[in-house]
């Protein structure tokens, strides 16, 4: 069985470490933060200038001028510091930010990923994604192993218009769990129920298995 | 205006000088922490061809969007855009520029601008789309972007707090691009929540020393959220 | 050290890990808001080769210059120098290496080690000795220096106010250095005069987010005064 | 009569203008405050980090956290601010202060300056010399206008290390006000007293003299 969206975030959540700063893009990523391990503590820090971004408002709390890189209301929790954008991606670009999670199109054997545009379509822009996959010390990246026509997402050599190059190591999708080195992918992590022969088929880069890979097991 | 009171009385004083064909850098993050009035000022002079330089481009009916609707910006230099059909629309029909630049590059090229560093590297955008035509050169092993700096001929800023001689301090995150912008126009106007006398803010607290200020402005907010989202 | 709390009991933790030939990066600007336990820390450790980046030296018996007196400095980073005898001595004997650095440059390489810039363009130091062996180029019809960034293996700090998380503020002109020395560490030492509760540094008030801080003790200073001047 | 300390220090008070950031040097510069015009406002930068520098303190003021980049202590005025050397450098180097002055050793036509080293002695550095003439708009060089041993310091070339190049344009020295444009130096005024002649015999550089010289006056 594929992962579920809440499977994905509940893996990639298996990634944190305790005292990580975590920045968590828009979609899957932003759920991560409702899986954190009980007895470890992150901090998240959203790009527009917000490190220790709490959860969403009550209705009495919101305010305008309190919201993070998606736009949405937010709170900030306790402890938490409020800064420009520049000193916010002077953290990021300088590698202060421990892990960041974000969604894809495309990653290829070279840890090249391609996220922000489809030629033809209109470009709406790369936000700060280009600064996070060039500045964090960890990326996963969260995506279907494939899009809805079956073919695959991890490839040989990306297609599309690059956000950055050779800076993707992990994959989390619905099939499995990839690392990326040596010019290849390697599986690591399977769904429940799925086949290495299934994600073999479906990962059209090359893929590496070595002896057992281990099922995904969620609580 | 006598020595260091930088306070203007209307919007048409505070946006005096702006001219067509010229660049703007805006502060504000989506709908967070625009300087509105001085938006609907713009608006209102009507002001023609000018490049914005800021991170998002509004929506259809509310911030930089209503400069779009009478067709007053020649160029965007933005990060995000595209929340708004007209812009869109402009776009595909070739009657608007628009130069992607990621969000940190933005922050810093603007931030470099007013620091006076015509240019620096950067690793974001190697090897992407972003980094077509530009130096890129190895430090340490690792690859780089040559990015220049951006200023402008006006800096429109929006402040929670300014005193008269410009010195500002931003609430919470509508604090995003307004610093960098507030330094780096020939021309700064900050339109503020609220005026005070000088010494109310304290010095280490400032967030913008009024060096970087030509003239502050009181103004009122309609602070328009764009995506309410509650806890569940 | 569980999740965010940073407070170390002890000199021997706060300094934990530093080696012979480390650089270690220095806030304070003369014997203003220097981390004085932390350096006291260092000479008790005795560790010997050390690069110090910070723009001044101390004076013969206070600040970095007691460091001088154990022959602990190999080379100095710094913008002006020379404020105590054994420096001068070393320095004639070719003892000690100096990297002498215009202020404003020195500060900037700080910033941009910790905001992940490698290099940056500054018209500062054109045409003179400092810029010699380095590239330059023309924008604008003017020409700039190519300067490149510092980092250092460890970072010593001097803050007022720091919570256990790390986030701290620094009081009036002891701000100086120290913020951008809080970035450009691999391993940030704070050494804050008073330590508080997360939530007691209002969050946009803070100069350096704990981000950048690894470890932070509880301090008590001197305070010398280098140069006192009274209102006649 | 050659001007003294105080009278070049008033002179140049006369290139303040109301509502000008401005940057006093060590030595004659700082007399500069104590000369400002009644009625005209300017604000000190100091390039430690405080924008509104104060008189000195009483003894019941003293702060050892608040200095000048001189290192003495300091007071700030009513609506000053303060912040991080980085940041005084940006305002500096970004062309934000109205005006600097500063002494020099010597100065040459081409508007070069040399100021902190002299070969043989010991190098003590530069410390935001070279950042401030190169960053400010307006730069007024402050010195006697030749040496003890009456060799002249503007030169036709600078004979010492360069502080910064093509960045003077005016001079006051004991003698004389001297702007520097079209590779020469033009005399502007002179000390009350003191004749073209002897201001030409002390000006190595070419000095160019246009019509009838005025003579400062002061009250």
């Amino acid at each position: 069985m594929a992962l579920t969206r809440e499977q994905i975030a509940m893996r990639v959540a298996r990634e944190l470490q305790d005292g990580f700063y975590v920045n968590l893009g828009i979609g899957i990523p932003t759920l991560v933060a409702n899986y954190v391990p009980s007895g470890m503590e992150v901090m998240l820090q959203s790009e527009n200038g917000l490190l220790g971004m709490g959860p969403y408002p009550t209705e009495a709390q919101v305010d305008a001028d309190m919201i993070n890189a998606g736009k949405e209301t937010v709170t900030a929790v306790t402890g938490a510091a409020i800064f420009s954008s520049a000193e916010s991606f002077a953290m990021i670009r300088g590698g202060h930010v421990d892990l960041t999670v974000l969604g894809a199109f495309e990653v290829d054997v070279s840890g090249n990923i391609a996220s922000y545009m489809i030629p033809g379509k209109l470009v709406k822009g790369m936000g700060g994604a280009m600064d996070l996959v060039a500045g964090a010390q960890n990326i996963v990246v969260t995506m279907t192993h494939a899009d809805k026509h079956g073919n695959s997402k991890l490839l040989e050599q990306c297609t599309l218009p690059l956000t950055g190059v050779n800076c993707i190591n992990k994959i989390v999708t619905d099939l499995a769990v990839i690392e990326i080195k040596d010019g290849a992918f390697h599986l690591i992590e399977r769904a429940p129920g799925v086949s290495v022969e299934e994600i073999q088929q479906k990962t059209a880069g090359k893929l590496v298995v070595s002896g057992e890979v281990p099922e995904m097991a969620f609580d | 205006m006598a020595g260091f009171d930088k306070v203007v009385k209307t919007y048409e004083e505070a946006m005096a000088g702006l001219e067509d064909g010229m660049t703007v850098i805006a502060g504000g993050f989506g709908l967070c922490g625009i300087p509105e009035g001085l938006i609907a000022q713009i608006k209102n002079m009507g002001t023609k061809d000018l490049t914005f330089v800021s991170n998002n481009c509004g929506v259809d009916d509310f911030g930089l969007g209503i400069l779009l609707a009478e067709k007053q910006i020649k160029k965007m230099i933005s990060s995000y855009v595209g929340e708004n059909a007209e812009f869109e629309r402009q776009f595909l029909a070739g009657e608007l520029e628009v130069e992607l630049t990621p969000q940190g590059t933005l922050a810093e090229k603007m931030r470099a601008g007013g620091a006076g560093i015509p240019a620096f590297f950067t690793a974001t955008g190697f090897g992407t789309p972003v980094a077509e035509g530009k130096e890129t050169r190895q430090f340490n092993g690792r690859d780089y972007v040559l990015e220049e700096s951006i200023t402008g001929d006006f800096a429109i800023v929006r402040a929670w707090k300014a005193d008269r001689y410009g010195n500002c301090i931003y609430r919470d995150t509508a604090m995003n691009f307004n610093p960098m912008a507030a330094t780096a126009g020939k021309i700064t106007v900050v339109e503020a929540e609220e005026i005070v006398e000088p010494g109310e803010l304290k010095p280490t607290e400032i967030h913008t020393p009024g060096i970087y200020v030509n003239r502050v402005i009181q103004g009122s907010f309609e602070k328009r959220i764009e995506r309410l989202t509650l806890r569940q």
